[in-house]
């Protein structure tokens, strides 16, 4: 299988081609605009060609391709949530995921390393049998395992009684993973191109236009962008960090609060730890990719911000707590810290499916679960796309459940979750 | 790390403080289920200046700022009281006197 | 091996009275106090320090400043050491990284020969057919990557923290940040002037302003004197300012120690990263900048190398080759970049020792010598076209090959504070376009280089900054209009080499067709093809492979570099320890006043958020013997629990009762005094968030309760809604003034009796749910009748100084009756054979109170209180799932344990929360959400335990013991 | 022959850290207090004018907060100053202004205060409506951080600027130390520079801990209260 290699190493002029043909002009109509050229917007793309025919599409960026939280999560893939709405979700999610290198014929690393969420109290030891339990319930590998069985499966960890929050279990995950997160959006967006579908950066949507507004939301009939304007049939938003001033465009109020997520990584190192370790209680979490950098983060940012900006006190929190579980990285190097904007809704399960505008459909409210969702929120949004029908596996996303006051559990699970 | 000045203690690490959330206009006790769901579930999520809520935590004492949510500049910040002026009555089925206050700040 | 060093001046970083032996790969060798671990091995004609992450070539010194991979060493524990920078102390064991086997005999060095096979990205190509392939060779390729090691048993040494504050914070040691932190200082600011090298002076320290070779000396010794003579400046040597974050707040990292510097304006004199040039074997030990030669000889008296062909577009070029030669290094020719002559004076003083100086050319090939561990010759041709030469060259033979081709901004933390660069097309050099307020920037860093001009700007930038800051100042500094911008930068010293081994990225291995053949397959924006290729994304972050990484992305896609862009850094400017920003890690934690006392008696303690509570008393082994005995003390005697981590609130004025009206889902206006109530917080969307006892003791004050990890949240909440109603109430938190037991028992009464004589406990004048103040072994008292436990029972309240009097008084005053002290484990059980539900526990995160079966605790005519207009709307909507009591149908099925799912048709319907082994019933009960529909008392249900095994369980109503309150309210 | 401190029913947060050191106590409001520690008296005051911490929770101190408060001291009697500082009262107490609805009133270091004694007799729920009291002797620890690497000191737990230059004598800062919550009165005693630190009795302890950790790098070291008021007799 390496000798696919060869051909770089024998051939005269490079042979691999173009992947993201020129962007061209817009185009005056599509039956279907994806607003927003991340993980999720290009997936549905990828999958409205592949899987419906349909090729007539515009995914539009006002950056680089997949250059927001696509390019800036931690790439954990896991599925052990906890209400059954989530877990079928992030299950098929999980699956898709398995075959994405050879849907693609691109390698995006996928490497299943197993996920360890720490207890560090008898509640939390409640909450991670309780995670367990509707896990198996699914057929979800996923158990609560107590310290000594932390320390069997993470020798790497400090499991000693000593420390000011000692670990009293965890909830093991086996199937949790991480991938390169660069190469599932290149994945998804080489393949979408190569099927006719038009990507446009630096395309930015400055306004929605409707018909039949009187009262109602009306039905979407274009797209107003920084290069002019569009007719369409179908309009999609999938714009993490920016959702409320795209939602703001049609008038649909959310119970979003866009919050920055940082994140860092150290100095690359020999691999050591092969577990994806988080803790809730401390928030933390960290792995180590495939270049032997560790990968790091916590929970949110304490307040609202529409910037990436980072901070010194994200990192020294991290650290303190980090060497609480790892004393003895004392002395690694860190590399490089960024932020990401993550929208936040208050049971932290996604928005998704019809909004008040007749074929006006959103994808939304990922908080810090959306990489892990890209090939389900693709493959789903593609057959609500085409089929008109919301599929039950989003139904219960509805973003009518915040004034109906019918929110979904996952917060019980609440506080860092990656 | 940002400053926030606080009305009481001057400029400290915003990390003294915790943040409140938007300013929200608690709308009158005989309003529809939407508007208290818009009040009590929904947020506006503002990008530009916004005012909201700040505790300080040694002092226990809540305050109000103006901040930027796109450029991270906290542009003002005052004693809740400068808002919320006067007592709040339920038993009229009345609009609370944060009602009553401009939407838009000065 | 010998060391042969530089006579002084050479040497100014040396103390050569005080040799220092160190190993290295194993091997011995002997340096000066001073040294850093590359000089020093310099000096031992070790030039090899590292092998390269992607094809472990031989690598060496670059930059000597810490600004490339190359250098990056082990040193025990800690990986990746800057050998260029770390200093050498006696002793020191220094490890390569990244190589198999020893440094030199790699086995890993054998991939360079593949290298044509491993394509930019390579990883993504292949090794995924057929599906699990690539869990085998994942393997492999995590082997290979990855520099330094970590070791498990690592100490984790001592780290600390200190805030600093000034009024101007200068960043940068040079020509630049001196001057400016003198006009700065003389104008009355306190300033502090941050310097990440042992020395001040930057390149006035090392590098050549005229053919002489006095000026930079002179201007040194002239700005240094002063500053560091100067009241108003205060210096930091050895100090690395690794980010600007906002509001002016600066981490400088100096050892172990992080100072967090909080400046009210900031002068960003950092200069530039020299930059490298690009033809095959660029990359070889022998091939470095300028600087870096120059830095050796005049910090380290360390003679660079023997022959030297210098390749250069600037006069810093001809500067090294007059150094190099006054070294004693034969320089055998100097190609300048540029057709035309330029920097005369110091081009003559070259030429006047005979040193042949070719215009026009460049080096196209390092010549390696034997064993690729360094260099032999170089082979020099005319430039004929923007990255092209001709083919016949000149071959000379030389082990030093020296570059100065330009420099980058070292713009990290104007980066990291939204200024903005832009790509000046005529100097070919990126430069400072916007600076945020109360930022300023001076020197090399903006692109200037003239001296003069360098130390005019440094006086501009420390006038603005003392401003800012406050100060008053005088008329604003001139800045000569001739930045010395012009003839630093080459436009193109990138030569691609048929061969390759042209590297753009030294850190990732990247050569000038890896950077062409991303942007062929469509990484085409500046960031895609970083991203992809991973230019720039390996230790030095870009320092020396941005520019030239722009320049070819800019070319590839026929646009300018600025229409291309380049990418911002982020911060750290460079690496920092996980430990410094540790520090000495602050955990709080919260003590009760008998906290000794537990621990004395044998309690296994247990975290309660900021607190310690005991769990049981006796050893782990036997556990539920010890959580059985207290709670048979309790029903059958008397036991005693310290409480003390229970939130307290006192609530005063008018309007207190009003307050708990609107905040509590009860009603609190007529609850007499003398009266203790439950109260249950929920938030606006109905949800349950606390619960505790409102206690009266007059109209105007109630002492209201609230959970352990509830209680700082009440009191914010509290706050928070009172600001909006402007009630007249006051409320203070009183949590830690109060030390609290529960004293619980039918002997309860006869045990306080013996100690409290104030006060009447005869059940008639203190009945079930009243409150009294009176006095216990001369303690003032609140106490309270309730049963969380379900006995006659009294929770005493005390000042906490006294707490600890408090207990002895009721151990011994128990003594008779045989009381014994009990934990968190048994008092669960307690209040579960009461059917008594624990917020956080018997409800989650979107718990209300409908589900929660405790509607009885809602007053229904109140016109208001937080919830109740969302509690209105569940009502309408109905229930989803509803806490029940329940019990085991069949006694000798195993009790589930808590989380258990309760199963409905094979769907999860809901999950027990509370699960115990009661001993006075003989049998398992517990709490549970189950369907709406199952939850009338007699219905049975399904619970899924451990192994997937059904079990049936029937609804029962609490409480399980005492179903008449008998007992607690005798 | 020291006292037992827990011969006493009050007993100070930090009696056991103190008795570990070998402190030498006296009775103070009931209280056992530290008043020299296993040091001469010379040795305790150099040790307290270069860096040492001193514990005065027996000492009296108390508080009133509400929307009548500060008024409501004032008719006793009370001089308060603006908020964030503090006004030296004839009795040798002091008045610290907390907010616009609360001051924080400290007895002198001998245990007494005449002004405490005088308000806390007068005060009623009846009579003193929106003033409320504090109950400072049990919610709050109190230590003098005294010498002149006080400031420095802090530097590595406080984020406010405490320097002399820019945190004047009797100034008050309400803030953050590692991570707790307190308030740092500056109160030199006579030449040497010092601070008050009142902060939550339930993590006395570990302040303590923090404190002393601190201050090694300046060999800091925990001295008794006779050394404080050694200092504090010094001419200024």
């Amino acid at each position: 299988m390496v000798f696919a290699l060869l051909k770089y190493g024998l051939s005269k002029h490079y042979p691999a081609k173009h992947q993201f043909p020129r962007p061209r002009e817009l185009k005056k109509s599509y039956d279907v605009v994806i607003i927003g050229g991340g993980g999720h917007g290009l997936a549905t793309a990828f999958y409205l060609a592949r899987d419906w025919g349909i090729t007539n599409v515009a995914v539009l960026d006002k950056g680089y391709l997949a250059g927001g939280n696509t390019a800036r999560n931690t790439a954990i893939i896991r599925s052990n949530y906890l209400t059954p709405e989530g877990v079928r979700f992030y299950d098929e999610s999980v699956r898709l995921y398995q075959d994405l290198s050879n849907d693609f014929d691109l390698n995006i690393l996928y490497s299943e390393r197993g996920h360890l969420t720490l207890a560090h109290t008898d509640s939390a030891i409640r909450t991670m049998r309780w995670r367990a339990e509707v896990n198996k319930h699914f057929g979800i590998n996923s158990e609560l395992v107590l310290v000594d069985d932390v320390k069997r499966l993470c020798p790497q960890l400090d499991c000693s009684d000593t420390v000011r929050y000692p670990v009293l279990g965890a909830l093991y995950h086996a199937p949790g993973s991480i991938a390169r997160h660069d190469a599932v959006a290149w994945g998804y967006g080489a393949g979408a191109a190569m099927r006719g579908v038009e990507i446009h950066q630096r395309t930015e949507v400055i306004g929605i236009e409707r018909e039949g507004v009187n009262g109602t939301g009306g039905k979407v009939t274009g797209v107003v962008t920084n290069r002019g304007t569009i007719k369409c049939g179908k309009v999609i938003q999938a714009v993490a960090g920016a959702t409320t001033r795209v939602a703001d465009m049609i008038g649909l109020k959310l119970p979003i609060r866009t919050i920055p997520l940082q994140a860092c990584v150290s100095q690359p190192l020999k691999p050591f730890l092969d577990k994806i370790i988080v803790s809730g209680s401390l928030h933390v979490y960290i792995s180590q990719s495939s270049r032997g950098e560790l990968v790091m983060g916590g929970s949110t940012d304490p307040y609202a911000l529409y910037g990436t900006r980072s901070t010194l006190d994200f990192k020294e929190g991290l650290m303190m707590h980090m060497l609480e579980l790892f004393p003895y990285l004392a002395e690694v190097k860190l590399l490089r810290q960024w932020a990401g904007m993550t929208d936040m809704t208050p049971d932290f399960a996604p928005i998704m499916g019809e909004t008040h505008v007749q074929n006006y459909y959103i994808d939304a409210g990922w908080g810090t679960w959306g990489f892990k969702a890209t090939p389900v929120c693709g493959k789903r949004n593609a057959e609500m796309l085409a089929t008109g029908q919301v599929p039950d596996l989003i139904k219960p996303f509805t973003y009518r459940r915040f004034p109906e006051f019918r929110q979904l559990g996952e917060k019980g699970a609440a506080s860092v979750g990656h | 790390m940002k400053i926030l000045t606080c009305p009481l203690n001057g400029p400290r690490n915003i990390s003294e403080f915790v943040w409140g959330g938007e300013v929200k206009i608690h709308p009158p006790l005989d309003c529809t289920d939407e508007e208290w769901a818009a009040y009590a579930a929904l947020e506006n999520n503002t990008a530009g200046v916004v005012r909201e809520w700040w505790y300080h935590v040694p002092t226990a004492y809540w305050i109000i700022a103006e901040r930027d949510t796109v450029k991270d500049v906290i542009l003002r910040t005052y004693p809740a009281r400068e808002l919320f002026k006067d007592r709040v009555d339920y038993d009229a089925p009345a609009a609370p006197a944060a009602g009553d206050t401009p939407r838009e700040t000065p | 091996m010998t060391m042969s060093r530089l006579p002084a001046p050479a040497g100014t970083l040396l103390d050569r009275a005080k040799p220092i032996t160190f190993r290295f790969d194993g091997q011995a060798y002997t340096g000066y106090e001073g040294d850093t671990i590359a000089s020093a091995l310099a000096a031992n004609g070790v030039t090899m320090l590292s092998r390269s992450f992607k094809y472990h070539r031989p690598r060496g010194l670059l930059s000597a400043a810490g600004h490339d991979a190359n250098s990056l060493v082990q040193i025990g524990a800690e990986p990746s050491v800057q050998a260029d920078r770390r200093r050498v102390v006696a002793g020191l064991d220094v490890q390569p990284q990244n190589v198999f086997g020893s440094l030199t005999r790699d086995y890993a060095r054998a991939i360079d020969g593949l290298g044509r096979f491993l394509p930019v990205g390579f990883y993504y190509k292949t090794f995924f057919r057929p599906k699990g392939t690539w869990k085998h060779w994942e393997k492999l390729i995590r082997a290979l990557a990855g520099l330094g090691k970590v070791d498990l048993e690592a100490h984790h040494g001592y780290y600390d923290k200190q805030y600093l504050f000034a009024d101007v914070a200068v960043v940068g040691g040079g020509a630049a940040g001196l001057s400016a932190a003198l006009e700065a200082a003389d104008a009355g600011a306190e300033v502090v002037l941050i310097e990440e090298n042992p020395t001040l002076g930057g390149a006035l320290g090392y590098a050549r302003f005229d053919a002489a070779g006095q000026e930079a000396a002179r201007v040194r010794e002239g700005l240094v004197g002063r500053v560091t003579g100067h009241a108003n400046i205060t210096v930091l040597t050895d100090a690395t300012c690794n980010g600007w974050f906002a509001d002016h707040y600066l981490p400088v990292i100096r050892g172990n120690r992080l100072y967090k510097l909080r400046a009210r304006s900031v002068v960003v004199a950092t200069g530039s990263y020299e930059q490298p040039m690009v033809f095959r074997n660029n990359d070889l030990p022998g091939v470095m900048y300028a600087s870096a030669a120059q830095r050796l000889m005049r910090h380290y008296a360390v003679r660079p190398g023997n022959r030297a062909v210098v390749a250069t577009a600037n006069g810093d070029g001809y500067g090294a080759a007059l150094d190099l030669i006054e070294a004693g290094v034969e320089v055998a020719c100097v190609a300048d970049l540029r057709p035309e002559r330029s920097d005369g004076a110091l081009a003559d003083a070259v030429a006047d020792h005979g040193v042949p100086i070719v215009r026009g050319a460049a080096v196209t090939e390092a010549i390696a010598a034997k064993g690729h561990v360094g260099v032999e010759a170089a082979r020099v041709a005319r430039i004929t076209g923007q990255g092209q030469t001709a083919a016949v060259d000149d071959r000379f033979a030389c082990d030093l090959i020296v570059t100065a081709v330009g420099y980058n901004p070292t713009a990290n933390l104007i980066h990291h504070a939204g200024g903005r660069l832009a790509y000046n097309d005529e100097a070919s050099m990126f430069e400072v376009v916007w600076l945020p307020e109360t930022i300023h920037a001076a020197g090399s860093v903006t692109g200037t280089f003239a001296l003069e001009a360098v130390l005019g700007e440094g006086r501009r930038a420390g006038w603005s900054a003392a401003r800012d800051a406050g100060r008053t100042v005088g008329a604003a500094p001139a800045v000569p209009n001739d930045r010395g911008m012009r003839g630093i930068n080459h436009p193109w010293p990138i030569f691609p080499h048929p061969k390759g081994r042209d590297f753009i990225d030294f850190d990732e291995d990247l050569q000038v067709h890896d950077i062409l053949d991303a942007i062929q397959e469509g990484y085409d924006d500046v960031e895609l093809m970083k991203r992809f290729s991973t230019c720039g994304m390996g230790p030095s972050q870009g320092r020396h492979s941005s520019l030239n990484s722009v320049r070819l992305t800019a070319r590839a896609n026929g646009r300018t570099v600025n229409e291309t862009g380049t990418t911002t850094s982020r911060p750290p400017y460079t690496q920092e320890t996980f430990g410094v920003l540790a520090g000495r890690s602050f955990e709080p934690d919260r003590l009760t006043p008998m906290h000794h006392h537990h621990v004395a008696a044998g309690a296994k303690m247990m975290v309660a958020g900021q607190w310690y509570r005991p769990q049981y008393y006796g050893s782990e082994s036997s556990r539920d013997d010890n959580v059985r005995r207290e709670v048979m003390a309790v029903r059958e005697r008397v036991g005693l629990i310290d409480v003390s981590t229970l939130g307290g609130l006192e609530v005063c004025g008018p309007d207190a009762a009003e307050l708990l009206n609107r905040i509590y889902t009860f009603t609190y206006t007529k609850q007499p005094v003398g009266r203790a109530r439950y109260v249950l917080m929920t938030d606006q969307n109905g949800v349950i968030v606390d619960d505790g006892v409102a206690c009266r003791f007059h109209d105007h004050h109630f002492y209201v309760t609230a959970t352990t990890s509830g209680a700082a949240a009440v009191y914010q909440h509290m706050l928070f809604w009172n600001a909006q109603w402007r009630l007249k109430v006051n409320i203070t938190n009183v949590t830690a003034s109060w030390a609290a037991v529960n004293l619980a028992g039918p002997k309860a009464r006869d045990v306080l009796a013996r100690v409290c004589k104030d006060v009447d406990l005869s059940t008639e004048a203190f009945p079930y749910m009243e409150v009294r103040q009176g006095t216990i072994a001369g303690v003032p008292a609140r106490i309270i009748r309730i049963g969380f436990v379900g006995e006659l029972g009294y929770e005493i309240h005390v000042p906490a100084s006294q707490g600890e009097a408090l207990w002895d008084a009721l151990m011994d005053a128990g003594k008779a009756d045989g009381i014994v002290p009990f934990g968190i484990e048994a008092q669960r059980l307690l209040r579960l054979e009461k059917g008594h539900v624990i917020i956080g526990q018997d409800t989650d995160g979107v718990t209300n109170v409908f589900e929660a079966d405790m509607a009885w605790a809602i007053a229904r005519k109140k016109p208001y209180f937080v919830g109740k207009r969302t509690l209105d709307i569940h009502e309408r909507n109905g229930l989803t799932r509803k806490l029940v009591g329940f019990s085991l149908k069949n006694p000798a099925d195993p009790a589930p344990e808590e989380s258990h799912l309760v199963i409905h048709d094979g769907a999860i319907v809901g999950r027990t929360t509370s699960v115990g082994r009661s001993h006075v019933l003989g049998k398992v009960i517990g709490l549970a959400y189950v369907a709406p529909d199952q939850a009338t008392p007699g219905t049975a249900f399904h619970i899924r335990i451990g192994g997937g095994r059904m079990i049936e369980a029937v609804v029962e109503k609490p409480p399980f013991y005492d179903a008449g309150n008998k007992r607690q309210e005798l | 022959m020291s006292l037992d401190p827990a011969s006493l029913p009050r007993r100070a947060f930090l009696y056991r850290e103190l008795q570990a050191l070998g402190a030498t106590f006296a009775p103070v409001n009931g209280m056992a207090a530290a008043i020299s520690l296993r040091d001469g008296a010379e040795a305790e005051q150099a040790q307290a004018r270069s860096m040492a911490i001193a514990d005065l929770t027996p000492l009296r101190r108390g508080g009133y907060k509400g929307w009548t408060a500060l008024d409501w001291l004032r008719g006793q009697g009370v001089a308060i100053g603006e908020n964030n500082t503090t006004v030296d009262q004839p009795d040798g107490s002091r008045v610290a202004r907390l907010a616009d609805s609360e001051a924080l009133i400290l007895g002198d270091l001998e245990g007494g205060s005449a002004l405490l004694d005088r308000v806390e007799g007068t005060w009623s729920l009846e009579s003193a409506e929106g003033a409320y009291p504090v109950p400072r002797p049990e919610t709050n620890a109190w230590c003098a951080i005294t010498g002149q690497h006080a400031a420095t000191m802090l530097a590595k737990m406080c984020g406010v600027d405490l320097r002399p230059k820019a945190f004047a004598n009797g100034a008050v800062a309400q803030t953050s130390v590692a991570r707790m919550s307190a308030i740092v009165i500056r109160r030199d005693l006579g030449r040497t520079l010092a601070y008050d630190m009142i902060a939550d009795s339930a993590a006395a302890a570990y302040l303590w801990r923090c404190l002393i950790d601190a201050m090694g790098e300046f060999d800091g070291a925990p001295v008794g209260l006779a050394a404080v008021r050694a200092l504090a007799a010094e001419a200024a």
